[in-house]
């Protein structure tokens, strides 16, 4: 087991190699890029009479400053050879580079994977324990409606009605419209901007949980379903624990087996995002970050959340699986 | 029968089934009581319903496909069957103690046996200490004859051998030094040095605390040497209920005649084991009458009858359930 | 509880809060020209002339005197010697020269500004610390614009730092009225007036810059920026979706409209407004044919259209170049016509139908096109054009692309059938690059159409350097009309004024709007009037009703509806 | 897999039993096969038109050219427009029957609406019309034909990649459990919406293109979870049992092994549909859907985001969404019942 | 004789044991030492030996269920060892296993027919499906379960009719050794005696050999030509049946005859009881390995192994004082 953990640390490397070559390739196979969104710019122009046919000296001009004048190997090596060293380089769009842009969506990020991940463990594994044991009766055909209602809403379309009626716009003033902190938030004490950050990340976090009940409740109900039919359980009840107490203390642990495959998304949460949810609020999160990156071909940035990211991932999946194997003493790898 | 003392009683016990819309009774109207400190064999043909009575005994029959459809079980004059889960909880484990038939599965895959054994313990005695509860759990494994506790203790069920499983449930019902212990073929997997040790350790516990035993089981000489009375069951229904020694000196069913002769002994040299011809139908397909009939060498007119044979005194403390005995009958229960 | 928070909001007397959607990637317009970053930079820095809004004079700013050679080839500015930046030392000709070497600067991402320059001037020298000269290659206007229009930069403030890095969020104080106070990214920019602002000297800028801050804030959405309008949160906004300015106005106007707390504004005036049309890409060899183009043309049903689903707010366009002639409404215009559209389909040799009901051609060749657009807010039009097509048998498919794919697909590799292009209006339009037969097949050029015509090419010639305004009216009818009759696209609508929605707090001039801008000028121009301010906090607090006021603005008598 | 054997046979007869859920699965099952023919329920070709005392049937499948009906042109006849012309009603016996909506989901309505599109509902439109007139009935039912068939051939593709390869991983552990874990990372990792433009550039963007680019992603998640439960049923006694048995690996993989593991794959199956027509909604909002105008019920519920006032058409899909998922999950907790071979008992 | 049709040579077992949360391999669970036998065709060899002392493990091994840690196994002089796909199927033909635990070797989620029909469908040793089923009701009596329970699933067994369905699908495949893990344990002796004697019969028809795992010694004895005894991964006694009881030679095994129960006898002959058990052996035994219980035990036992010792021809004890006990 020690050996394979080893040797799944070393496996990232190469993994990571890989994703960053596929990937890399990927955004140089695209259509489009920062050099013709520049000249686009150029060619629409705005207000003003500014628009202009652009020359091909400019393109030339632009593909060195985008560092596109290189063959695509030689880009990637420099590329990887930057990152290796720790440097991500600048975003094509802000020019600031891209680990602080990344680094700046870390706190909403956290916000709305921690508080999803914990509300929905915290919300769903009780309540697919209760419906477990409350199989087939009111209590369960109610509370699988309510999740279901909660699954079938696309989170945007719930925040742009919350916005409508909880704005102030039209019907009730209890939440900001939108955004992350007041715009006085600066000069807040804070107490006040601690509460100031809750009160404008109340609806944008439920909107972005809401929908993760469902599945993760159903799964956790219907594999202690599994578990509660074993013949371990009657052993339990035979020793004189409450029924409640043999699910808690020995159904649970068997029915946590295929959650915890679930674990493994955890490191996710410095990533949490929804672009539309955080269109809808205007949140700077990371959704959106990767999004626009994503549509303006903002190469470093996507990269670079791609390479952050998956090594998050990696570490995750190799978590999962050695809690998999924790959990389970009959689990191995080798 | 000393109804004083009387531990445990069963009356009328009646277990149906249903599998697909087939209702059967796996378990017909059965009686019996077991005494404070007195053992109780129960054996009987494989499937004829011995575990299912055993469950019963605890509530613990699953429900659906099982039913029980009539008849009471007192434990200490209390109705087991109308008992609120509360009081229940506080029966099992405690007063009653169950060693389960499979030792395998009744096991949790990924909790440590050190854990399981002593749960019990944790549940019922909750003023002890974490270290009296492991030297309890190490000592009660000790007892049952694993020689490595501590490395038992925190082993995970799959890494034991199936003897070894099965007397980490044995501590596990035993643990509490309950009052009866229902003992569902509780050495199958044991050697007989180790079956001998597991056999001394009940005794002794009979002797101590006063505990009674319900020991299912297939072993003969097992039973012989460890109960009083013996049960003899067959497709549902006793057949025979006898003091161990009138039953082995004189068995009376015809069933039980054969169960004797099929014992395979340590002096047999004989080619093939003489069993009962035919075997047990399904229990949908159980007879209204005598059950046995269709495999009885011994079978008489009577035996036709559709109602079952009620068991008929035949000596003090002997009861056996065949026409044959009807008239020799001093009474019948 | 709701209405003091309302109140909270509005009772600001310094700042002005404006609403954007979605913050662009810089501030700083010389690398990322868009709305803002213009609005943004007139208010921080100041260019050596501009022109009055109402009478297009032109008129000096951080210069005093220019002079234009008689051969039209130098201009030569005098900088005002009471220019001063914002720390009081004074705006030399080393400015201006920094700022054009910066824009020159080819690490730079200020292409767009260089490409011009490059095009136009041979150098800039500066004679003495006051006296800059621009040396135009050729006779140009255009060159002439380019020079004065240059907004300078403070050498001393962004001299020595990467330009495409450090100045996108936070700019350094330039000469303007305002500096910028605060940036937070995706939430607001906040700009201070200056109290030192050297320019309340000039006699037209007397009066303005009222405002103590301006603050832009970026809302998500369109839903959410009325909202926050409605809540208080801003103040103003421009109304660009007719759906929103008829329910708010007419349909089912909310309570802060009916109350008049909050004040829709329809201002008509001169501002130029550009025009939207379908291109063809007549490198395409259906579309050469004029019968074809001619043919689609009438198979748009812009009344229809107008009518349900623009709510009748739009005007169809008859010109490529509306509002610089007096008379467009005496314009032909081509009208929805399906019998002709087909007449002229069979002329063209597109006479047989298949099986799906798709026209034939001689070759057996379908009629299908496949229109490219990449905002989905245009498909509602494009399927109504789509199904008047399809009725004749002209199969039309509708391709959504990104819009990043459709950069390189359309104006790098012109490979599509049809698309909608709409260009913003400018003063004085620069036509050659939309219409140059030159361009036609060089990739990133504004001839996206691929049109060629010798004729307009010849008058582009004469346009170019003719200095005299009026005149140059004269050649744009001139290729207008030609264009209208080569049909390269579909004129589609325009709708030719500002649509605003403003709390009532403010003071403004009566025509609102100065002759030819847009809503730029609210920046500049309003105030915010003290009565007004406590007349709608009372009628906010007490729920009561202000007095009405017309929507509809009109510069002049020649813009009204005629009955 | 599950050939007719008497196990099939007697979790068929379970599943049977509950009720709720073989309502529901016939409530799809029918709903989805009268999509099929949703060109008969809501369009404006006709079924029948008697002309000049000829009949013609099933303008939606045959293509009836306006010549026919005495038009001037070889186009297909516009019978909205024919049915009140003179040449049609001037005839006597000439009638023309519409389906029960003679509304199709491609065509505006503009003409014949007298407000402004988005119409509220009202005897004519029943559902309301969008943004272009459209009825929102019609788009609905054509919505749920094109939705589920995306979601359905999804969900086989994700279950068949997923299963497979969570399994064989799980089973064979070791060197292709490490290598193909390795190459899921590396799947994973890739940026979809990269995927879904590249394939769209090549390909065009369309209904195959999406189902393609979504099934090289949507199975992982899955395989995981089938790895997991693979990795510890390979390790039960029956298994060994039937390796005894001479049974091969596929087979003990597909016919031992995944029996037992069905809880992950049914519990995700109605969610993985629902998931499936909620991307496609997402997709449509982002501009990378099907094409226009291509009736699904994301491009409703975005027309729905941007007229707030317009109720109907935001809650009209999202309670057929919700409907949807609501009868997915009933059948789903009948199969996963069904499957179980013991009957859920509650003990105490 | 002929070849025998399983060899063992030196055949050992050792588990690795997961010491702490580290997952590091320090400790070996030694289950099997060194554990060399033959079984000839038509030959019942009985195994027997204290609970945990690798009965299981020896014939998980033989099955290739396990990889032994070192030592090889014969079929018919053929080393197994390299045994794959098609070849290994085909010893599995011939190899059977019943296993120990025979509710956690049914498939859940298999009817009983199905479970029993497996090997006939996979070997094809009947490919008609009515015949399959047929053949399956047959052997189902044959074990003395009705065929109305050909439809149900494990878990609406009781603990001997699981048994029974274990048994049935293995002889239904008609092997050439079954290795019986205590297969009659959960039965009673009626039905027990009926699959002992549906096992002999089995042998005279089919020349099936038997690795007969049990505990009971009676029955090891009723049924077996010869017996190997194990302790904690030793075989420390073999011999031909009768020889074992009349001339035990090792200490162990004198205590195990000495703890069988007998029906009918209220008390019974001088038990040896010994103490402690034999799990998990970690360390390297250096001299007898069952020094630490013995009675008998002496100096020696500690220093040296004991070798093999022939007393009789055939009977072989591992005990220095063979001849003393
Ligand atoms: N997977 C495993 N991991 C660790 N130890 C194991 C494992 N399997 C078996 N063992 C150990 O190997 C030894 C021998 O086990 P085995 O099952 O062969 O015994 P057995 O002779 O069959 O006993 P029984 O008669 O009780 O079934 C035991 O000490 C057991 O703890
Ligand atoms: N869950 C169940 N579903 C259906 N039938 C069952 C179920 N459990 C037990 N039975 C039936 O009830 C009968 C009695 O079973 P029980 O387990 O009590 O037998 P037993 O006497 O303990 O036999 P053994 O000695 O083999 O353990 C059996 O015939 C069996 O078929
Ligand atoms: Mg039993
Ligand atoms: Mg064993």
């Amino acid at each position: 087991m020690f050996r394979y953990l080893i040797r799944r640390l070393l496996l990232i490397i190469p993994t990571l190699f890989g994703i960053t070559i596929v990937c890399f390739f990927i955004t140089r196979m695209l259509p489009g890029g920062p050099v013709e969104e520049a000249i686009q710019k150029m060619l629409s122009g705005s207000k003003g009479m500014m628009s202009r046919s652009v020359e091909s000296k400019e393109v030339e001009r632009l593909k060195k400053i985008y560092g596109f004048d290189k063959p695509v190997v030689a880009q990637y090596f420099y590329w990887v050879s930057r990152v290796i060293a720790g440097d991500f380089g600048d975003s094509f769009r802000t020019h600031r580079p891209v680990l602080s842009e990344i680094a700046e969506r870390f706190p909403i990020s956290l916000t709305f994977g921690l508080t999803g991940f914990f509300l929905a463990y915290l919300i769903c594994i009780p309540l697919g324990i209760a419906k477990a044991l409350k199989h087939n009766t009111l209590f369960d055909s109610i509370s699988s409606i309510i999740v279901y209602i909660g699954y079938s809403i696309p989170g945007f379309a719930l925040g742009i009605l919350l916005l409508v009626l909880f704005g102030g716009g039209s019907f009730w003033n209890i939440f900001p419209l939108g955004g992350i902190v007041s715009d006085n938030f600066e000069y807040l004490p804070f107490y006040k901007k601690v509460l100031d950050y809750i009160h404008h990340m109340i609806l944008p976090v439920l909107c972005y949980t809401i929908g993760g009940f469902a599945l993760l409740t159903t799964l956790m109900k219907n594999s202690l379903m599994e578990e509660l039919g074993k013949d371990y359980i009657k052993t339990a009840l035979a020793k004189g624990l409450s029924y409640k107490k043999v699910v808690v203390h020995h159904a649970l642990q068997n029915a946590f087996i295929p959650i915890l495959t679930g674990l493994g998304s955890f490191f996710g949460v410095f990533f949490a995002g929804s672009i539309l949810i955080e269109k809808v609020f205007n949140i700077p999160g990371m959704g959106l970050l990767a999004y626009n990156a994503i549509i303006q071909r903002n190469y470093p940035v996507v990269l670079g959340l791609i390479v952050i990211q998956s090594l998050l991932n990696l570490v995750g999946r190799l978590v999962s699986d050695f809690s998999l194997a924790l959990a389970d003493p009959r689990i191995s790898f080798d | 029968m000393n109804v004083n003392h009387e531990l445990v009683n069963v009356k009328n016990l009646t277990i149906g089934f249903t599998v697909e819309e087939l209702h059967f009774e796996a378990v017909d109207s059965i009686s019996f009581s077991i005494s404070e400190s007195e053992s109780v064999g129960l054996v009987g043909e494989s499937g004829c319903g011995k575990t299912i009575t055993s469950m019963a005994l605890i509530r613990l029959l699953p429900s659906p496909p099982a039913l029980i459809k009539g008849g009471n079980i007192f434990f200490h004059g209390k109705n087991i069957l109308t008992m609120l889960p509360e009081d229940l909880k506080k029966i099992r484990g405690r007063e009653i103690g169950v060693i389960f038939q499979e030792p395998m599965t009744s096991l949790n895959p990924v909790k440590k046996i050190g854990i399981q054994v002593s749960e019990p313990l944790r549940i019922h005695f909750p003023g002890l200490r974490k270290k009296e509860i492991y030297e309890k759990t190490i000592l009660m494994l000790k007892e049952v004859g694993l020689s490595y506790p501590e490395r038992v203790y925190s082993a995970y069920p799959h890494m034991l051998s199936g003897g070894m499983r099965q007397r980490a449930g044995i501590a596990t019902a035993m643990i509490c030094k309950p009052r009866l212990l229902i003992a569902d073929e509780p050495t199958t997997a044991l050697d007989v040095t180790i079956q001998a040790q597991i056999m001394d350790l009940i005794k002794n516990l009979k002797q101590e605390h006063n505990m009674s035993l319900l020991l299912i089981t297939h072993n003969l000489g097992l039973v012989a040497e460890m109960c009083k009375r013996v049960i003899v069951m067959y497709a549902g229904r006793f057949a025979e209920i006898a003091s161990s020694k009138s039953l082995f000196h004189s068995p009376l069913h015809p069933y039980t005649e054969g169960l004797m002769t099929s014992i395979p002994l340590l002096t047999d040299e004989g080619c093939l084991l003489t069993s009962i011809p035919g075997s047990v139908p399904h229990p949908a397909d159980y007879l209204k009458g005598c059950r046995f009939m269709p495999r009885c060498i011994r079978k008489i007119k009577r035996c036709m009858r559709k109602i079952p044979p009620p068991l008929f005194l035949i000596d003090t403390d002997h009861y056996v359930s065949c026409w044959l005995y009807e008239k020799q009958a001093k009474g019948s229960l | 509880g709701e209405k003091t928070d309302q109140l909270d909001m509005l009772s600001d007397e310094n700042t002005l809060v404006s609403g954007t959607v979605a913050m662009p990637d810089s501030l700083n317009f010389y690398i990322d020209y868009n709305t803002l970053s213009i609005q943004i930079a007139s208010l921080l820095y100041e260019p050596l002339c501009e022109r009055d809004p109402d009478t297009l004079d032109i008129r000096g700013v951080l210069a005093k005197e220019w002079k234009i050679s008689e051969d039209k080839l130098t201009y030569t500015f005098h900088l005002n010697d009471n220019a001063r930046w914002a720390d009081g030392s004074p705006v030399t000709t080393d400015d201006v020269l920094f700022t054009y070497n910066t824009i020159m600067n080819p690490d730079n991402l200020t292409g767009l500004f260089r490409m011009g320059f490059e095009q136009d001037f041979n150098e800039v020298v500066a004679t003495d610390s006051k006296t800059v000269v621009f040396k135009a290659k050729k006779k140009r206007w255009t060159a002439f614009i380019e020079a004065f229009t240059l907004f300078v930069l403070p050498k001393k403030e962004f001299e020595g730092k990467d330009f495409n890095k450090y100045f996108n969020l936070m700019l350094p104080p330039g000469s303007g009225p305002y500096i910028m106070e605060d940036v937070k990214t995706d939430r607001y920019v906040l700009l201070k007036k200056r109290d030192n602002y050297w320019g309340k000297m000039l006699p037209y800028r007397q009066g303005f810059y009222n405002f103590q801050k301006i603050k832009y804030k970026f809302l998500s959405d369109d839903n959410i920026r009325f909202e926050a309008l409605k809540k208080g949160d801003i103040d103003v906004t421009e109304v660009n979706i007719a759906a929103t300015w008829v329910e708010y106005t007419e349909s089912n106007p909310p309570k802060q409209i009916k109350n008049n707390w909050l004040i829709p504004k329809k201002v008509w005036n001169y501002k130029p407004y550009g025009f939207q049309a379908f291109y063809f890409n007549l490198r395409r060899p259906i579309f050469q044919d004029i019968r074809v183009r001619k043919a689609l043309a009438l198979l748009l049903n812009v009344d229809l259209i107008n009518e349900k689903i623009m709510f009748n707010q739009y005007q169809a366009l008859r010109s490529y170049f509306p509002g610089y002639f007096n008379n467009d409404k005496d314009l032909p215009l081509l009208g929805f016509d399906p019998d002709q559209a087909r007449m002229l389909l069979a002329e063209a040799g597109w006479d047989r139908v298949d099986t799906d009901g798709v026209l034939l051609n001689k070759e057996n060749k379908r009629f299908e096109i496949e229109f490219t657009y990449s905002s989905q807010s245009l498909e509602k039009h494009l399927t109504i054009f789509k199904e008047e097509c399809e009725k004749v048998g002209v199969k039309v498919n509708l391709a959504l692309i990104a819009p990043s794919s459709i950069r390189k697909k359309v104006f790098t590799d012109y490979d599509y059938d049809m698309i909608w292009i709409s260009w913003g209006g400018t003063l004085f339009p620069g036509i050659e690059d939309l219409w140059r037969s030159t361009y036609a097949d060089e990739p990133n050029t504004n001839n996206i159409a691929g049109y060629k015509n010798p004729d307009v090419d010849a008058l582009l010639d004469i346009y170019l350097e003719e200095f005299d305004i009026k005149k140059r009216i004269a050649l744009m009818k001139e290729i207008d009309s030609i264009l209208t009759r080569d049909i390269p696209t579909i004129l589609l609508w325009s709708a030719p004024y500002t649509r605003l929605m403003y709390w009532n707090k403010f003071g403004m001039e009566p025509k609102i709007l100065k002759k030819y801008v847009d809503e730029d000028s609210i920046f500049s121009d309003w105030w915010i009037e003290k009565e007004k301010l406590s007349a709608l906090k009372n009628a906010v607090k007490a729920g009561n009703t202000l007095v009405p006021e017309p929507i509809s603005i009109y510069y002049d008598a020649s813009l009204e509806p005629q009955k | 897999m599950f050939k007719s054997s008497p196990e099939t046979t007697r979790r068929i007869k379970r599943f049977f039993k509950i009720k709720r859920a073989i309502v529901s699965l016939f409530i799809l099952i029918i709903l989805y096969v009268i999509s099929f023919f949703s060109e008969l329920i809501a369009n404006d070709k006709p079924i029948l038109i008697q002309y000049n005392g000829k009949l013609y049937f099933f303008a939606a499948y045959n293509l009836y050219p306006d010549k026919t009906f005495g038009g001037n042109y070889d186009t297909e006849t516009q019978y909205r427009e024919l049915s009140k012309t003179d040449r049609f009603t001037s005839t006597k016996g000439n009638f023309i029957l519409f389906p029960p909506i003679p509304y199709s989901p491609y065509t505006s309505n503009l003409n014949e609406l007298t407000k402004n599109p988005p119409t509220p509902p009202d005897g004519r439109h029943l559902l309301g019309t969008d943004d272009r007139g459209r009825d929102v009935f019609a788009r609905l039912l054509y919505g749920f034909r094109v939705s589920m068939s995306f979601a359905i051939i999804l969900l086989i593709i994700e279950i068949i990649i997923g299963v497979i390869i969570g399994a064989l991983q799980g089973y064979s552990g070791g060197f292709f459990d490490l290598t193909a874990q390795r190459f899921i990372e590396i799947l994973s990792a890739l940026p979809f919406l990269y995927i879904i433009i590249l394939t769209g550039n090549i390909f065009g963007q369309g209904f195959n293109t999406l189902i393609i680019v979504m099934s090289i992603f949507n199975w992982i998640g899955l395989s995981y979870y089938i790895r997991a439960e693979f990795l510890r049923i390979k390790k039960f006694q029956f298994v060994d049992a039937a390796k005894l048995l001479g049974t091969g690996d596929i087979k003990i993989l597909f016919s031992e092994i995944l029996p037992n593991a069905l809880v992950p794959i049914i519990t995700f199956a109605p969610f993985s549909l629902i998931a499936a027509i909620q991307t496609l909604s997402a997709l449509d909002y982002l501009g990378f859907g099907l094409p226009a105008p291509t009736p699904s019920w994301g491009e409703l519920m975005r027309q729905g985001m941007e007229h707030l006032s317009s109720f109907w058409l935001s809650v009209y899909p999202f309670i057929a969404l919700f409907l949807t998922l609501l009868l997915l999950a009933f059948v789903g907790e009948g199969l996963r019942e069904a499957m179980d071979p013991k009957e859920y008992a509650r003990m105490e | 004789m002929s070849i025998p049709i399983i060899e063992v040579k030196k055949l050992k077992k050792y588990f690795p044991v997961r010491a702490n949360i580290l997952f590091m391999q320090k400790e070996y669970i030694r289950a099997v030492e060194n554990v060399s036998f033959k079984i000839y065709p038509q030959e019942t060899v009985g195994l027997v030996g204290e609970s945990g002392c690798g009965k299981t493990t020896i014939g998980r091994m033989i099955v290739h269920l396990e990889q032994p840690t070192r030592g090889d196994i014969y079929y018919t002089g053929e080393n197994t060892r390299r045994f794959r796909g098609k070849q290994l199927k085909a010893y599995r033909k011939k190899i059977q296993y019943i296993f120990q635990d025979p509710y956690s070797s049914l498939n859940p989620r298999k009817i009983v027919y199905n479970i029993i029909s497996m090997g006939l469908r996979n070997f094809h040793i009947i490919k008609d499906n009515r015949k399959r089923k047929e053949k399956v009701s047959e052997i189902l009596e044959q074990v003395g379960l009705p065929p109305d329970y050909l439809f149900n699933y494990p878990h609406e067994f009781s603990g001997g009719q699981r048994q029974r369905i274990s048994i049935a699908r293995t002889i239904a495949v008609k092997p050439d050794l079954i290795i019986c893990d205590e297969p009659v344990s959960a039965l009673d002796v009626s039905i027990q005696a009926q699959v002992i004697n549906l096992l002999k019969e089995l042998k005279n028809e089919l020349y099936l050999s038997i690795l007969f795992i049990s505990h009971d010694l009676a029955l090891v004895k009723h049924i077996s030509d010869r017996i190997l005894v194990m302790y904690r991964g030793y075989i420390v006694e073999s011999a031909p049946s009768a020889s074992l009881f009349e001339n035990t030679s090792h200490p162990y095994t004198k205590a195990l005859i000495s703890a069988i129960p007998e029906p009918g006898l209220d008390a019974h002959k001088g038990r040896i009881i010994l103490k402690g058990d034999v799990t998990a052996v970690t360390g390297e035994i250096k001299g007898c390995c069952f020094e630490d219980r013995c009675y008998m035990s002496r100096d020696i036992c500690k220093r040296e192994p004991p070798l093999g010792r022939q007393l009789i021809p055939g009977h072989v004890s591992y005990c220095h004082f063979a001849e003393k006990v």
